[in-house]
């Protein structure tokens, strides 16, 4: 069943809102506003924008530090993210866990992480609780191409070929695990190819055609909610940004790209463009609607950003919280 | 009516069947511990009990049973992931320390982090360096856990049945040593809190906390110790995070000495933060330094003599206690 | 280059060899003489002969907990290994690390693993080196089908072909990971298609069968000597006793096979009958020269224990040395 | 002429260049360390001099990185593995603890098991709870580990250098908040031997043993002390196993007074296991209770203000001893 305009024009505001979001977080890095870190997906909004796209309302999401784009695809709150971001009170975690912790129950989002391939084995675990508890949902855990060269990759995806869980997993290949390029990473550069040694199947899909990621993705996800068991997506995109904020604003942080790489991709590959020029192929938009939706869009993280700085800093007693459950929990 | 007496393993395995049946988001999950009732028969007769589905045989993969453990909690399960020996937690320390005893915390506070981590701890059966390890005092440095490690057939029941209901993980050690170990198991249902101690025998002269292993040999030594003239009074924290340290000041300030025995490593063992605190809090009511019975800093030998040389004995509690008791 | 009849025939010393060291040690545990547990291979003994005929004399090996196989292929010294089964004072370790720590520096075997998996980094460490120094060695790792669901199997394996090291990779499919069926543990059964999502070639082969083990072993070893870095190969086997002397002393300890699984392999594919046979048909032996070399094996094990049981327990000082080096040691 | 001064980062690169020169044996590894040059800087230049043979860009596999560099050794070889965090030697402690510390040990004597494992450790730059972590506790508890925490420039270029010719595994953690701080280090070659304390400053009302980042924290606090008549002796360990506790003995025979200062979790730090042996040892000189100042045990907020909240600080440190120096 083909995309509906509706929808693909709903995929292409998502994916602009995250462009916009990341675009202005980094200005706000810039200027000191960011606690710490944070990272941004710039060029890889076609796999956050297609895989959750495929989901639905009750399923969940499991997702990594580069996980802004995947909350926004999948329709968090802009505001508590963009103040989570900022290490505001209103954030998701009040502040406390920043860029690289964000969730939102309300819409199955458990989680994102700070250790790079720690979500695979709890997206299974997610999974796992699905099938025992039959509520027919599924869970989509998304990570990089340098997470798939852990350990956890491996436990993760053959004991859910073993458990025969409900679970997705979506690998980001973005070529670069920091200043790691992915064919250096690897044996076999085909992430997908690993899915055969687990007798699970798996895709490689142009990450930057969100069509393409939507459609994959969508096919495991039926797979996996008609109780055939997990599937490895590898959606195969470009990092357009240094590895970190931190790092873009570091003296060589960027220095381990071949000359022209970057600027290569930015113009021929930029999944916005691509995505884009397909709507206008279609007759979906023209261009005074391609600029007015960029415009609502930059909009929305405007707003977001009157609400973010404006909103407090975490109260001291917060630091302590959260540690344990409140007594009398169960 | 004599008390029923029951073994170590069996009382596990009794509490892991009562509280799978008690709440349907209990399971139980782990390498061996289906078909074949747990590599040291402390979950025999579960699978016979709830079948495939309750009880999950998984592949050798740890860091896959804590990771999956994690997630099914977070998406509203209860599980009990067993890690065969506590040595090789090493292999999932990512997902003990970094994701499970942080995932409230750093999901925003998230309601479902219920899990217990179960596995055999401390040496003593000659299975050498890489399988008779304690690390306790590793959890203890980590909030966020919860860190049990019981001694008796009585204590690991109830304790064991706390910690599946406690709305926090928990990581359970249970001594290896001590499976075999029987005592009297009540046929009737009860619980005990985490984070009690327990005074096991009373004393006027000195105060001996023990855990693990160091239990019973410590209770005997008390017994020695009692023949020649010296009242012991030893206290099991049960529970070493939360640490129960009121009962344990208070029975120092009661007999002005105290020693703390463990099987662990000395360096960096549990003990050494329980003698930081005694001596922080209780300063002067301290008669003698704390002193502390471990495992000399070595690695666990094969050779039975060896092993028994280096691992604690009664013996060394008796000789410690006569060191600052007289 | 076929083997030739003493090569053949020296193999087969070789697996009689282990063969009776197992039942022997067996039997000692019985008696209560080996201190804690130890694990027999009796079953998989192709596998080890096989692979360690395939290596030149001053290549590596490192194994896993069930290696007194490995270690008496590769011509370790029986007197020695069976004193550290037994604990003794001379034993490789002293009698400190018992059946689980077995070495002989002088064969190049560095050395054999507690914990499942733990070899394969290892293994491919000293590829590191060799390659590094530039020694002309390879080094061949064992492990088992249990192992390779570790994560340790996946990074050791893609760091292997990043690196291009000449590690051959041996992995002993008998069948069982303790009571866990191989093919409930694997999503795919077939362990040597993983190596292709490293971009490394696997094989598959007939464990059973000694010559197959060693030529798909020879050739992977002579691939690692040219240069052409790392492969897997898979040995299906299987293990004919209880995962360890201790579990099958225990009651139930085995009851997780299938009935008749075990009487129909000894029957059937027992590695020494099946070796036997071709050795016959090949004219190499004759039955009576068959139960010679049995007999004269078997006394191997009976001077081995003679020398083990009358070697003197470790001195009490010696459980405190070699946890640091010898100040001074450079 | 005035002594050269150079960051704590370039201090790290510099040693590992100049051992990487002087012997063929040594070479470095982890993920990020070569063409990058360190996600902290701390191998910036390291690539360049000695290219791709001796310096090795890993793929994101902790284990493999210890399990690689532990095989390397046991062939004859001398790595340098950094492991990018301490964070994530969670994911590798079975490499850590159960190969590599014991590997001499359970391998009857090997004499080649020489590595270092680099980490950036502690937190106070806002990278939150899995990224601010200091577990060097984790490695004290652990026979055939050295662990080694050097708090200035000049300290970890020559114990860095000494860790590369030990003959054994040594944990070398090197707190991320000082790689951008610069120190005196001279240009000629130095080495500072493992397992030897430093008084850092002389004074007589009490000692402070301190390490990492409360180290400089806590000679700020020892100047503020002096400004108001309390005069406090700064021991830094450097290496915290072996400990060099005879140093930390005499300096509170003489003081009386001891605070333990560091950046790890309260509960189960290093600061237990020293107050645990001075009070052992010197039960009869101290005048007061031992304290120690460390984060209370929380999990690392990202906010700046409430890290800055729970880290302890200048103040921290000033307000304990005026605690007990009354
Ligand atoms: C276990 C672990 N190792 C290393 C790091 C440091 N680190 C953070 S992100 C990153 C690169 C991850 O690469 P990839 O999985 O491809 O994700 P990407 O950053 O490209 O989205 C590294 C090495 C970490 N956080 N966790
Ligand atoms: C990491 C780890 N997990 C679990 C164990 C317990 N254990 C010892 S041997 C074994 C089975 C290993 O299976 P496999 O790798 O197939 O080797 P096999 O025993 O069949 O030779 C298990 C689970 C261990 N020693 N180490
Ligand atoms: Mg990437
Ligand atoms: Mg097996």
């Amino acid at each position: 069943m083909p995309l509906t305009k509706e929808a693909l024009l709903n995929m292409y505001r998502r994916m602009l809102t995250i462009r916009h979001f990341e675009e202005g977080i980094t200005e706000f890095s810039r200027q000191g506003l960011v606690p710490g870190t944070g990272h941004v997906s710039i060029g890889e909004e076609a796999v956050a924008v297609g895989s959750c796209s495929a989901l639905g309302d009750k399923d969940y999401i499991i997702s990594t530090h580069r996980a802004h784009g995947h909350l926004l695809a999948r329709g968090a709150d802009i505001n508590v993210i963009l103040a989570e971001v900022l290490g505001k009170a209103t954030g998701c975690t009040g502040g406390k866990g920043g860029s690289m912790h964000l969730s939102d129950f309300s819409r199955q989002i458990l989680g994102t992480n700070g250790i790079v391939g720690a979500g695979i084995n709890i997206a299974g675990g997610v999974g796992l609780a699905i099938k025992m508890r039959q509520t027919g949902q599924i869970c989509l855990g998304f990570f990089g191409d340098g997470a798939a060269n852990r350990g956890t990759f491996h436990e993760g995806l053959n004991m859910a070929a073993v458990l025969q869980v409900p679970t997705v997993f979506v690998c980001t290949n973005n070529q670069y695990g920091l200043s790691m390029p992915q064919c250096k990473a690897c044996g076999n550069i085909d992430i997908s190819a690993r899915a055969n040694g687990y007798g699970m199947p798996g895709y490689r899909v142009d990450g930057t055609d969100v069509i393409a990621v939507y459609e994959a993705v969508k096919s495991a996800v039926d797979r996996a909610r008609d109780g055939e068991g997990p599937s490895l997506i590898e959606a195969v995109s470009y990092r357009l940004r240094g590895h970190s904020m931190r790092m873009d604003q570091m003296p060589g942080g960027s220095d381990y790209r071949p000359n022209g790489e970057v600027e290569d991709w930015a113009e021929n590959k930029d999944p916005l463009k691509i995505f884009r020029s397909k709507l206008k192929e279609l007759g979906y938009i023209n261009e005074k609607e391609a600029e007015q939706l960029d415009a609502e869009c930059r909009q929305l993280f405007e707003s977001a950003a009157d609400f973010a700085l404006n909103s407090p800093e975490p109260e001291p007693e917060t630091a302590f919280t959260w540690i344990y459950a409140p007594e009398g929990v169960k | 009516m004599p008390e029923r007496q029951i073994s170590y393993r069996e009382a596990v395995a009794e509490a892991i069947k009562e509280e799978i049946a008690r709440d349907d988001r209990v399971f139980l999950m782990g390498e061996d511990v289906g078909v074949l009732g747990g590599a040291f028969g402390s979950t025999k007769g579960v699978y016979d009990a709830f079948g495939g589905e309750r009880v999950l045989d998984t592949p050798i993969s740890e860091t896959a049973i804590v990771g999956y453990a994690l997630g099914a909690a977070m998406a509203g399960m209860r599980p009990i992931a067993e890690i065969m020996r506590v040595d090789w937690m090493t292999i999932c320390m990512d997902e003990i320390v970094n994701q499970t005893a942080k995932m409230r915390f750093l999901s925003g506070g998230h309601p479902d982090v219920a899990l217990v981590i179960r596995a055999a701890a401390e040496g003593g059966i000659g299975l050498g360096g890489q399988h008779s390890q304690s690390f306790e005092a590793w959890f203890v440095h980590i909030p966020g856990l919860k860190v049990v490690m019981p001694s008796t057939p009585y204590d690991v029941k109830g304790l064991l049945k706390s910690a599946v209901r406690d709305p926090n993980p928990v990581i359970f050690l249970e001594p290896g040593v001590l499976y075999g170990v029987s005592g009297p198991v009540p046929e009737e249902e009860y619980v005990i809190p985490l984070g009690k101690a327990e005074v096991k025998r009373e004393g006027k002269d000195i105060t001996i906390v023990a855990w693990g292993t160091l239990l019973p040999k410590t209770l005997n030594a008390a017994q020695t110790l009692a023949n020649e003239g010296i009242e012991a009074e030893v206290v099991d924290p049960r529970t070493l995070r939360p640490l129960d340290i009121d009962t344990i000041i208070d029975s120092v300030k009661k007999t002005g000495r105290l020693i703390i025995a463990h099987e662990a490593m000395k360096t960096g063992g549990v003990g050494a933060e329980i003698a930081a605190l005694v001596q922080e809090r209780a300063f002067d009511h301290l008669d003698a330094p704390i002193k502390r019975v471990a495992t000399p800093d070595v690695i666990i030998p094969v050779n039975r003599s060896l092993e028994r040389l280096v691992l604690p004995q009664e013996d060394t509690v008796v000789e410690a206690v006569k060191s600052i008791c007289s």
